[in-house]
């Protein structure tokens, strides 16, 4: 298992893996939105928090078609479910990695951004804390989707199309908080709810998933 | 007729949305009833059985 | 005994293609299997490493299970050769490398890259794959392609030495090994027929 | 394909389940589409006339509660859909049965059209009432997901090539689906009522409805229920169909 991390988190960082691909579309939407809304900073500070999120989110599923593509690709997945590893446990690590390489750095650029959009003094803290809390769940749904669309051959805008609806409650949550959290509100209840999303996902989608796999390997 | 008053538009216009959507409905799913099963027959009858 | 089947029945898109093959394999024996292309010679092996359920019938493997190797190798391109093999060896819980890179004649190539590799070279190091897995039984789907001939060679003697620890191999392959010993399997009589409408075990059966 | 229940049990369960043999699902619906078609059309008729002419005008909403029949009965049987889909789905994943599985993906375009129905119908309905076409009501806007979630479920159908793989990952998905359009509900219920504290955007009409409108608003819902029973019977007999096709294809390149 752990071999199997320390695996995709090599094949991540070295060329070609797409390890800051994300973080860079990220910094791009975040530029653009300015550009689309005006730099007037009470309108930019009023929605940071969602437009934060929401690009996230995008940039979070920008990589999620390679979680298994590349491995169905090159015959390792066949290889993987034959190991003497559960292939929920794969799913699981699988997930962890995508989350090391994509919603962890997202994460930690999050307040870096925040300040382009103005976004309130207290936010920032609040908004670190609700991706913390909400980018897991983003990679376990994420690889749920990409286990279901694995034996498609250009599955990447159906993978988008089945994972952004279950992306829904995540989002709003995540970006309830932040906006509280910026507003001086109490954030007690979407950060529960976030989190319970965020572990009900990890109980539940590996299986899921691990299933979704098995069907497309036969 | 029945008099809707102001509101004739909004409540014509709910009806015919309503009705144009489920005719379509039908319509989709009566012409590939039809299709399939012309088509299978063509093909029962090519195979020389029934079943 | 290292691998029974019995009556086993696989299909391929809802149809089945191969019915009532039953063999056994005992430690230290190769079996090969032959048979026209498309007969179902990588649904066989897949079904019995257990990636796809078969229609009817079993197959017993030994309790710590098979390693199985496909059509592709499961190489990481940015690998080097040490690090893919390692990688395999800690999934299945194996330490060593070394005698798997001398086995495969890999050693001048370990810190090379997998994406540098000839086609041969990645195969031999597919294969070697196999050393690391500890598994005394192998399934192989064509483990000679893109090898020329000194390494059918090596790729024999690496089989031959399996064999003589005890493990056994089941091989779909159209080229002779040189393998004398191997035992051969035409798959050609286990063609299935077409069952009467309703009575095939396939799921596309109950509309036929 | 059957599980193995012991005595009388498995009995029952075998004449229940023997309509789930597509050949028994065909003869059997044979019988039964021309008289659930016709109940249906009676009931829809009946249902909508009665709403449409024979009502007396709200005093607050004028004749726009004449919406009702159409809005309210789509409504439901949108979330229907999706519920008779996640049943049919697990009844495939745990039994096997083929036509379970194909019922549910006859349903989904039906499931769509009734969502889009209760959402345009929603729309022309706020205009009047709201002052505008759209609003991110909770209910309004949980519908909306809902659409997602059937484009997801009917565009994994149409991608994958093999039926029993998409049987399977399509059911996964609507499993799966359920689980975060139920949590969607409920955070578009939270997200709302952060954004406007108190001000319920809701019609009222939905929660107390008065008699003179109860009755043709209960026929036409049975009306909304018939005409899904006889689509799902239709489009489910095409999709046996276009199965056996497909085995009989299948059959012919092999001989």
């Amino acid at each position: 298992m752990l071999a199997l991390l320390l695996r995709d988190l090599r094949l991540a960082t070295r060329a070609g893996g797409g390890f800051g691909l994300s973080l860079a579309f990220f910094l791009i939407v975040t530029v653009l939105v300015p550009f689309g809304v005006g730099p007037e900073g009470g309108t930019l500070s009023r929605i940071a928090p969602g437009i934060l999120w929401v690009g996230a989110l995008l940039a979070c599923l920008l990589s999620l078609d390679r979680i298994f593509a590349l491995d169905r690709e090159d015959g390792s997945l066949d290889l993987l479910a034959t190991a003497p590893i559960p292939l929920e446990g794969v799913v699981a690590v699988k997930a962890l990695a995508h989350w090391l390489t994509t919603g962890l750095p997202l994460t930690l650029a999050a307040p870096v951004l925040g300040v382009l959009l103005h976004l309130p003094g207290p936010g920032f803290a609040w908004l670190t804390l609700s991706l913390a809390a909400g980018t897991p769940a983003l990679s376990i749904i994420g690889t749920f989707g990409a286990a279901l669309t694995v034996g498609l051959k250009r599955g990447g805008l159906l993978l988008s199309l089945l994972v952004l609806p279950l992306y829904i409650p995540t989002l709003i949550f995540g970006a309830e908080a932040a906006r509280r959290g910026g507003e001086g509100l109490a954030t007690f209840t979407p950060l529960l709810m976030q989190g319970g999303i965020t572990l009900g996902a990890l109980a539940i989608l590996p299986f899921a998933a691990a299933a979704a796999i098995r069907v497309n390997l036969r | 007729m029945v008099d809707l008053g102001k509101y004739a538009g909004t409540v014509l216009g709910a009806y015919g949305v309503t009705i144009l959507l489920i005719l379509g409905l039908v319509w989709l799913s009566l012409r590939k009833g039809a299709e399939m099963r012309r088509r299978l027959e063509a093909q029962e009858k090519r195979m020389g059985r029934n079943g | 005994m290292m691998l029974s089947v019995h009556d086993l029945a696989v299909s391929r898109g809802g149809i089945a293609i191969l019915e009532r093959v039953g063999f056994v394999l005992d430690p230290g024996e190769a079996l090969v299997l032959r048979g026209p292309n498309g007969i179902g010679k990588t649904t066989l092996l897949r079904s019995i490493a257990g990636l796809q359920p078969p229609v009817a019938g079993r197959a017993e493997l030994p309790p710590e299970g098979a390693a199985y190797a496909g059509h592709a190798d499961g190489l990481k391109a940015t690998l080097s050769v040490a690090e893919n093999l390692t990688f395999w060896a800690r999934i299945y819980g194996q330490g060593d490398i070394a005698p798997a890179l001398h086995a495969m004649d890999l050693e001048g190539l370990a810190e090379r890259p997998a994406q540098n590799l000839s086609a041969g070279q990645k195969r031999r190091l597919g294969l070697a794959r196999l050393l690391v897995t500890g598994r005394r039984l192998w399934l192989l789907d064509e483990p000679t392609v893109s090898l020329d001939t000194a390494s059918v060679a090596l790729f024999a003697a690496a089989i031959r030495a399996h064999l003589a620890s005890g493990g056994a191999a089941l091989m779909a392959t159209h080229i002779d090994l040189g393998l004398e010993e191997a035992r051969i399997l035409d798959l050609t009589p286990f063609r299935a027929t077409l069952p009467a409408p309703g009575q095939g075990g396939g799921f596309d059966e109950a509309f036929a | 394909m059957l599980s193995t229940a012991a005595g009388t049990a498995s009995q029952d369960a075998m004449s229940i389940w023997e309509y789930a043999n597509p050949k028994k699902f065909m003869q059997t619906s044979a019988w039964a589409l021309p008289w659930v078609t016709g109940l249906a059309v009676v009931t829809l008729v009946t249902g909508l006339v009665w709403g449409f002419f024979f009502t007396p005008d709200d005093y607050r909403q004028g004749a726009t509660v004449k919406i009702i029949y159409i809005h309210v009965p789509s409504a439901m049987m949108a979330i229907n859909a999706w519920a008779m889909m996640l049943v049919t789905s697990m009844i495939w994943l745990v039994r096997r049965h083929h036509v379970s599985v194909l019922a549910a993906k006859a349903a989904a375009p039906i499931g769509v059209t009734m969502t889009l129905i209760a959402l345009f119908t929603g729309a022309i309905w706020g205009q009047p009432m709201w002052g505008t076409w759209w609003a991110w009501d909770p209910r309004l806007t949980s519908f909306l997901i809902l659409f997602l979630f059937y484009l997801g479920y009917i565009a994994l159908w149409e991608a994958v090539e093999d039926p029993d793989t998409a049987a399977d990952l399509t059911s996964v998905l609507c499993l799966v689906g359920s689980v975060f359009a139920l949590l969607s509900r409920y955070a578009v219920l939270f997200w709302n009522q952060g954004l406007h504290q108190g001000a319920s955007l809701s019609l009222d009409a939905e929660e107390h409805v008065a008699d003179t409108y109860a009755w043709p608003l209960w026929v036409s819902m049975a009306g909304f229920v018939l005409l899904f029973v006889t689509l799902v019977l239709i489009r489910t007999r095409t999709e046996i169909r276009a199965r056996r096709l497909r085995a009989l294809e299948a059959r012919e390149r092999m001989a």
